[in-house]
């Protein structure tokens, strides 16, 4: 038999100036159940809520309804009030008469009916209320962080000085990711490599750090805190235990001519390589696509002659290792929009309309023409060279309305490399607006500009055509009345798109993450839950959320990092009970639930499970859904949807709502 | 299978070489050609610089009169009349209000689901499956296939896969056994419209044209739209005036191309009605060594 | 001052986007339209210029792109729209300004014969429901009074069949007419 | 004291958006009736189309069902879910003829206060308009005389 | 093996064989209406392991349909149906099922089709005026569940009492209620073969609520019922963007 207590709260005169509390209290007192009412000044200060503890003890009271404020503001308190007293928190339910009632009011006998009503609502809610326990879950506390570009390594390097353990998935033979790739940073054009390698380095020698290159996410279940992932570990064809790093192997290689990813194809790898001098690992792996050995079966096998460590194993197969990870880190950055997007600018049509990555290279020290900027067709230092802006950004007609962000900075960026490299050069960049929103960013666009003379053109180029050795740009400057400008350049660079990494949607759908329909990842909330993903335990880090810089991409790293730690941080994970629940009934865990499995739909949390239910002797009696409790979030979607409401939401359950619904109306 | 075919106004007089090669190709090959009823002018350009309904009412007409003939399908050789007919089509199809005003005015019920065919995209369907056999010549030159706006623009009608490469023209002479080169021109606007009224604007665009395939070694211009070949052939000397040199590329339409390699005569094909001479296009061939 | 007029319902904007469903605020005026437009060299004003102009709805303005030689000169080659970023199609919207620059008798002088041209090639299509070549370039010579221009090129095109002085001619020449009627007669439009 | 026709009104919020609305509205004191007293769920996708019908077989003579904007929602579909099926169940009562009116949806988002109060005072005077929900109350007793009727008049 | 046999009043029946020998019992005409398909969930027939069936259109739309919701295990080893051209069509597996009805989807019958125009036609009172004179006469007896093959909860809630959701009784509004639930569960998942108005004792033609929710949520989410074995429930998926003018 339920013995409830009601306080009503003053709130000073908040809500005794337009409630008759003592009315309220004096009413509440003779609603079934209620074996206790009293009106108190202040519910909220510790006099108050010493008087709801002793009460509770005194009364022998199984729950209690406090009429004061928002729920959002005291629930909490006289939750712990409750529980000082020694009941579960959850019998306390909170009667909101300031926000909904005397705030809302004036002074009548309607204001002082409508907080009697509300009591007399949450009276019939608490006495059908259930004793919760809040939800632990254990954590593993290691984190997976897939990708092993700057936000990858940012992101690992954090979880993993502040002592919890890495493991780093990279799907190419060396970590670094675009970043390696660059000549100079903006806005400060200091060395990209210069200030990249020591923290790839950092990561292969962490001893938190467990670092899988040319490895790839299989595929992942579980929940947060507990994901069981299972990484395949592509065939290296080279012991890396043996393998010394010494290089004997693809100086020998036969197979020269192979377009080189790392120099955007403008130079060429062997079959056994190591993407880059300062590789890390720095030690090979061999293209079994273009391994002579694989391809004319068995022949050659130099590069085994020759290991000096006797580390080449060419049967090497695909291996697949689990994990338990507790956090997972998505950071797997974006691609460039490549090959013939844009017939109208001859892209991949001539060999000197390249794009920004390709730029990079040939800028870079360590690149195809050692920081020379050499045209590709005849390598021909280039006299007169266009930048074209939004190259496939901004343009709906392509598919791809958004801004890619950090291409008015580079495109700054390469015009000043080549003016700085070729000061008789002639740079000019055909743009349509410059954003430049970032600290010193438009200082340094500025300085392009005005101390390099770059010549910046607003206005699109319409075509690219080539004519005797020349690339005719058709462009127009619209600050000069929309007057048409052909340029005769010897090379054009492209900004083009930035664009969601090829595997991301695979990739999305093996976490049970969103993403949006540019495929990059989908954030929990736009402005509040920026790195946390919709499934719990899973973040996001660097340009695989959106297009971002450098400094952009390491902040949220690091961001995502402290929401790992902080998960790390207890060795359980204590959640809401607020849950829903699939009921589960004697004998042999029968349940009313139909299988139908129709929840699983709508639960944006991938929370419900199917489950077989057996009976002991294991044999089959049906399937039924199943909540987990890590996952679910308590919206009650899925609940107001069973049909036979074999689903309920612990603390929002059918008979606690409905007894909300009669009593409000039952005066 | 019947195919319907609309020559069209110029193709009746300024270009009937075109339409006489279409038609000896044709035959060639055993095909005929069932000429639309009563057909109108399409409107060109004037009716939809002038005026918007009389420009899809004219080659509503048309479409009407093709389907009361019981045509499924129509061959319509003049680019500009085939970009009129086809844009008409596309927006009664999706417009039905426009559907239904036309209708009124020409007073003819239309469904609009005549097939359109291009004159390289009846080469193709109907043409190439048979052709080999009658393949006699190579021409054994380099041409440059020009395509103009009307094939290749508005994207919604556009008679090619790429348009802003188009490949279509170049196969048709690769089969008559010319090599067709890889210029920048080929979908650039010859002036079209403005040939008699801004004849300078003609001579300037197609000036352009004419000498970037003339830079890239071209033997011989091919097109297949009349106000082209009018533009790229008739005002070479406006267009010697602004180039200030005389450039004497011949321009073919493509079915006199195709019709030379079938061993079809020059005079029947009407090379001899070209401004520009043709006889170096004819002297390049060389038999196909059987 | 802008606030006075935005948003006027009676602007050539407005007029422009109710004829044509062509929606200018998508253009962003990046220019791609006035950089490959073949006649970008001969415009008065450029195409992205025009629909700026429209944009802006600014009282005065609009006559000058009614009464500008630009509107005349496009071909109509849709090189613009296949390559415009935001997809504005704007030969839809020459077409409209044409007509309407008819209509409020605005037709640039440089531009007369142009229109010249296109009503006398109507008119050969009118009469004969096909155009008669040589009763268009008569009919345009004496509509543009340039009797001399081509004149050297007619015996040659006799000559070579390419000129035939009688009319190819529809079976029912009415017909035709009826049709120019009826639509002239919706529009109440001077043609 | 007037005799006007007091109406009682039933709102079923979510917790996120519109309770916190409703809270906001407090905050600000922005005043309105009294007749609409709130249950509040923790999303829109929990409330469940039954309860509605409860409420109306108890006595209420209109119902308001509001929570977060489209996209808004803290658990990011629960009220997309909601839409679709108000959307049905409208039509199975319109079907019906169900006065279907007395049921106001609306979002209304934690900053909306005002909007919350403007609902609140709109829907009362709408009800207060239509008068008690008549049609539903006495609907047993009206079948059963009229079957009684019937009976009779054999 | 469940089908159709004749009965004396030669309206065929439902019959279940189990040998053999008693195959040519079964017979098939296009008075075989009945939805074979709600057999399917008695204990007896699940407990037979494996069942076979001789269906109808109807029948074979509850089949996919019951498919997408998870319900027929692996009992349904074997399905015939007779096509329009009086052919014998044997089923490998429920794919072949969904095509053939795909191929064959029913239109609403004309009968329903008239009676949805009329109600349509009424104004909001009028409807309420007749639909609350049909429920009225409503006794509850739930024979509009018993032979629904969507009706397989093992408990529904009209029953349950904890709490409880639809009174007793059968009072027009509990009544009302009733039918308001059934249609909002049946709602995207009737596949309209019409059993429950037909069997109706007290002759409410209850099927049209939820003929008329289908042809609803047909319109309003393009959503068919029995179409699909993948799941193409309209009520546990959304778009941001579907449409109402109802929400202020």
């Amino acid at each position: 038999m339920a013995r409830i207590g009601v306080f009503i709260c003053h709130c000073g005169e908040n809500i005794s100036a337009t409630v008759d509390v003592a009315k309220v209290a004096e009413k509440a007192g003779k609603l079934s159940g209620v074996a206790y009412s009293v009106d108190y000044k202040y519910m909220c200060s510790d006099p108050g809520q010493t008087l709801i503890i002793e009460a509770i003890k005194e009364h022998k009271l199984t729950g209690i309804v406090v009429a004061a404020c928002s729920p959002r503001m005291h629930e909490g308190t006289f939750r712990k009030a409750a529980e000082k007293a020694g009941i579960n928190p959850y019998f306390c339910e909170m009667a909101n008469i300031r926000e909904h009632v005397s705030w809302v009011h004036p002074k009548s006998d309607a204001t002082t009916q409508k907080a009697l009503d509300i009591v007399r609502t949450l009276v019939a809610k608490v006495k059908k209320n259930a004793a919760l326990f809040p939800i632990k879950v254990p954590i593993t506390k290691t984190a997976l962080v897939i990708g092993g570009g700057i936000a990858g390594i940012q992101a690992a390097l954090d979880i993993a000085n502040a002592g919890h353990q890495v493991i780093m998935v990279e799907k190419k033979p060396s970590i670094g990711g675009h970043m390696s790739q660059l000549s100079e940073t903006f806005p400060t054009l200091d060395c990209s490599q210069c200030i990249l390698t020591p923290r790839m380095v950092e990561v292969a020698q962490h001893p938190n750090i467990k670092l899988l290159t040319y490895a790839e996410v299989e595929s992942v279940s579980g929940f947060v805190g507990n994901f069981d992932v299972t990484i395949k570990m592509k065939a290296k064809s080279v012991d890396y235990s043996k393998c010394t790093g010494c290089g004997a192997c693809w100086q020998k290689c036969p197979s020269k001519k192979i377009p080189d990813e790392f120099n955007e194809g403008m130079g060429f790898r062997t079959a056994i390589y190591s993407p880059f001098p300062q590789a890390v690992p720095n030690k090979p792996v061999i293209d079994r696509l273009n391994c002579t050995y694989f391809t004319k079966g068995g022949k050659c096998g130099l590069c085994k002659k020759v290991c000096p460590a006797d580390a080449i194993n060419y049967d090497a197969v695909d291996e697949f290792i689990d994990v338990k990870v507790g956090a997972i880190i998505t950071a797997t950055g974006f691609d460039l929009k490549h090959a013939d997007f844009f017939p109208e600018y001859g892209y991949g049509k001539f060999k000197d309309v390249i794009d920004g990555m390709q730029f990079e290279r040939l800028a870079s020290a360590s690149g195809p023409t050692a920081g020379e900027i050499r045209r590709p067709s005849d390598g021909k230092i280039p006299e007169k060279i266009v930048f074209v802006a939004c190259a496939g950004s901004r343009d709906k007609a392509k598919g791809i309305e958004y801004c890619s962000k950090i291409c008015c900075m580079y495109t700054a960026k390469h015009a000043m490399l080549y003016k700085h490299k070729n000061h008789e050069g002639k740079a000019y960049v055909f743009y349509m607006d410059i954003r430049a929103a970032g600290k010193d960013y438009d200082e340094f666009v500025r300085r392009a500009i005005e101390e390099d003379e770059v010549q910046y053109i607003r206005g699109r180029v319409s075509r690219i055509y080539e004519k005797n050795g020349k690339l005719i740009v058709k462009g127009v400057d619209t600050l000069m009345n929309g007057e048409p400008v052909d340029i005769e350049a010897d090379m054009v660079v492209l900004a083009t798109a930035v664009v969601a990494n090829i595997e991301a949607e695979s990739l999305a759908q093996k976490l049970h993450i969103s993403y949006n329909k540019h495929k990059f990842f989908a954030e929990a909330h736009p402005k509040l839950k920026p790195v946390e993903t919709n499934t719990a335990g899973i973040m996001l880090a660097g340009a695989c959320q959106s297009a971002k810089d450098i400094p952009e991409s390491v902040s949220q790293a690091s961001a995502s990092a402290s929401k790992a730690i902080g998960l790390f941080s207890s060795n359980e994970l204590t959640r809401e009970p607020i849950v829903a629940v699939v009921n589960r009934l004697p004998p042999s865990q029968y349940t009313t639930c139909t299988g139908c499995l129709l929840c699983q739909e709508v639960c944006p949390y991938h929370a419900i499970e199917s489950e077989e239910i057996k009976d002991r002797g294991g044999n089959l009696i049906k399937v039924a859904a199943k909540v987990n409790a890590g996952l679910c979030q308590g919206c009650g979607t899925c609940v107001a949807m069973c049909r036979n409401k074999s689903i309920d939401l612990q603390g929002f359950s059918n008979d606690q709502m409905m007894s909300e619904v009669m009593a409000l109306l039952n005066s | 299978m019947r195919i319907g075919y609309y020559p069209g106004c110029s193709l009746e007089g300024s270009s009937k070489e075109y339409n006489d090669s279409l038609f000896a190709v044709a035959e060639k090959c055993g095909i005929t050609l069932e000429v639309i009823k009563d057909w109108s002018c399409c409107g060109a350009s004037a009716a939809h610089n002038l005026n918007h309904n009389l420009a899809l009412a004219l080659p509503a007409r048309t479409l009407a009169l093709a389907e009361k003939q019981g045509l499924e399908e129509i061959v319509v050789p003049c680019a500009a009349c085939y970009s009129r007919i086809a844009s008409t089509k596309h927006e009664i199809t999706n417009n039905i209000a426009a559907k239904t005003k036309i209708e009124g005015f020409i007073e003819l019920k239309l469904s609009a689901n005549v097939k359109i065919l291009t004159v390289f995209g009846f080469l193709q369907k109907y043409i190439f499956p048979v052709v080999d056999g009658h393949i006699v010549n190579k021409l054994n030159q380099k041409a440059a296939c020009y395509y103009g706006c009307l094939y290749s623009r508005p994207k919604e009608i556009a008679a090619v896969e790429q348009i802003e490469n188009p490949m279509e023209m170049d196969e048709v002479l690769a089969k008559a056994g010319a090599t067709p080169i890889d210029w920048a021109f080929k979908t650039e606007c010859c002036g079209a419209g403005l040939s008699v009224s801004r004849t300078d604007i003609v001579a300037k665009l197609s000036g352009e044209i004419i000498e970037d395939a003339a830079d890239r070694g071209a033997e011989s211009i091919v097109v297949a739209c009349p106000m082209c070949h009018m533009n790229l052939d008739m005002r070479r000397p406006e267009i010697k005036k602004t180039l200030k040199k005389d450039i004497n590329i011949p321009v073919l339409f493509i079915t006199q191309a195709l019709g030379l390699s079938m061993g079809i005569p020059a005079n029947k094909l009407g090379l001899n009605k070209h401004y520009v001479p043709t006889d170096k296009v004819v002297n390049c061939m060389v038999k196909m060594e059987a | 001052m802008h606030e006075s007029i935005h948003h006027h319902a009676d602007t050539l904007k407005s007029h422009v986007e109710d004829a044509t469903g062509v929606i200018l605020s998508h253009c962003y005026q990046c220019g791609k339209c006035t950089a490959g437009c073949p006649l970008n060299e001969e415009m008065d004003l450029m195409p992205n210029q025009i629909l700026r102009i429209l944009q802006a709805e600014m009282p005065g303005y609009e006559d000058k792109i009614l009464s500008s030689l630009s509107i005349w000169l496009c071909l109509a080659c849709d090189t613009c729209y296949s390559r415009c970023p935001q997809e504005v199609l704007l030969s839809k919207v020459m077409d409209y300004l044409r007509q309407e620059s008819i209509r409020q008798n605005k037709v640039n002088p440089k531009a007369k014969d142009i229109l010249k041209f296109h009503r006398a090639f109507l008119n050969s299509v009118k009469m004969n429901g096909k155009l008669h070549e040589v009763g268009l370039t008569i009919d345009y010579k004496l509509r543009s009074l340039n009797l001399m221009q081509d004149v050297m090129l007619a015996p040659s095109m006799a000559a070579k069949g390419k000129l035939s002085i009688f009319p190819h001619q529809v079976q029912n020449t009415k017909e035709i007419a009826k049709i120019f009627k009826k639509i002239t007669d919706s529009e109440g439009e001077k043609q | 004291m007037s005799e006007q026709f007091e109406p009682k009104i039933v709102a079923f919020v979510c917790n996120w958006c519109t309770y916190a609305g409703a809270d906001l509205a407090g905050t600000s004191r922005t005043k309105y009736a009294t007749n609409v007293s709130i249950i509040r769920f923790p999303c829109t996708g929990r409330i469940d189309f039954m309860l509605l019908m409860k409420a109306f077989e108890n006595g209420a003579d209109g119902i308001i069902v509001s929570g977060c904007h489209p996209n808004d929602c803290h658990y990011t579909s629960g009220n997309f879910h909601a839409r679709r099926r108000w959307i049905v169940f409208r039509s199975v009562l319109d079907f019906m003829g169900f006065d279907t009116d007395r049921i106001t949806f609306s979002w209304v988002s934690a900053a909306e206060g005002t909007k919350w109060a403007g609902l609140v005072d709109e829907t009362t005077e709408k009800i207060r308009t239509k008068g008690a929900f008549t049609e539903f109350k006495n609907l047993d007793v009206e079948t059963t005389n009229r079957m009684i009727d019937e009976e009779l008049a054999k | 093996m469940i089908g159709f046999q004749n009965a004396l009043n030669k309206q065929p029946v439902p019959c279940f064989i189990t040998v053999a020998s008693q195959v040519e019992r079964l017979i098939y005409t296009p008075e075989c209406k009945g939805n074979l398909a709600v057999y399917l969930h008695k204990i007896e027939v699940k407990q037979a392991k494996k069942v076979g069936i001789l269906a109808n259109v109807a029948t074979l739309r509850s089949l996919v349909q019951l498919t997408s919701e998870n319900q027929l295990g692996d009992i349904v080893k074997t399905v015939i149906t007779i096509n329009a051209q009086n052919e014998v069509v044997v089923f490998e597996n429920m794919d072949e099922v969904e095509a053939y009805v795909q191929a064959n989807f029913p239109e609403y019958t004309e009968d329903d089709k008239k009676l949805l125009e009329q109600l349509n036609a009424m104004t909001r009172a009028e409807r309420w005026q007749y639909w609350s004179e049909q429920f009225s006469a409503c006794v509850k007896c739930y024979a509009c569940r018993a032979v629904c093959p969507m009706c397989y909860c093992p408990s529904c809630t009209v029953e349950s009492n904890q709490p409880q959701w639809i009174k007793v009784s059968s009072e027009t509004t509990g009544n009302l209620e009733w039918h308001t639930m059934r249609a909002m569960h049946l709602a995207g998942r009737c596949i309209n073969c019409g059993e429950c108005g037909r069997i109706c004792p007290v002759g409410i033609p209850v099927h049209l609520l939820t003929v008329k929710m289908n042809q609803d949520i047909e319109a309003e989410f393009g959503a068919k019922t029995g179409f699909s074995c993948k799941s193409g429930y309209a009520l546990n998926t959304f778009k941001p963007g579907d449409k109402e003018q109802f929400i202020k």
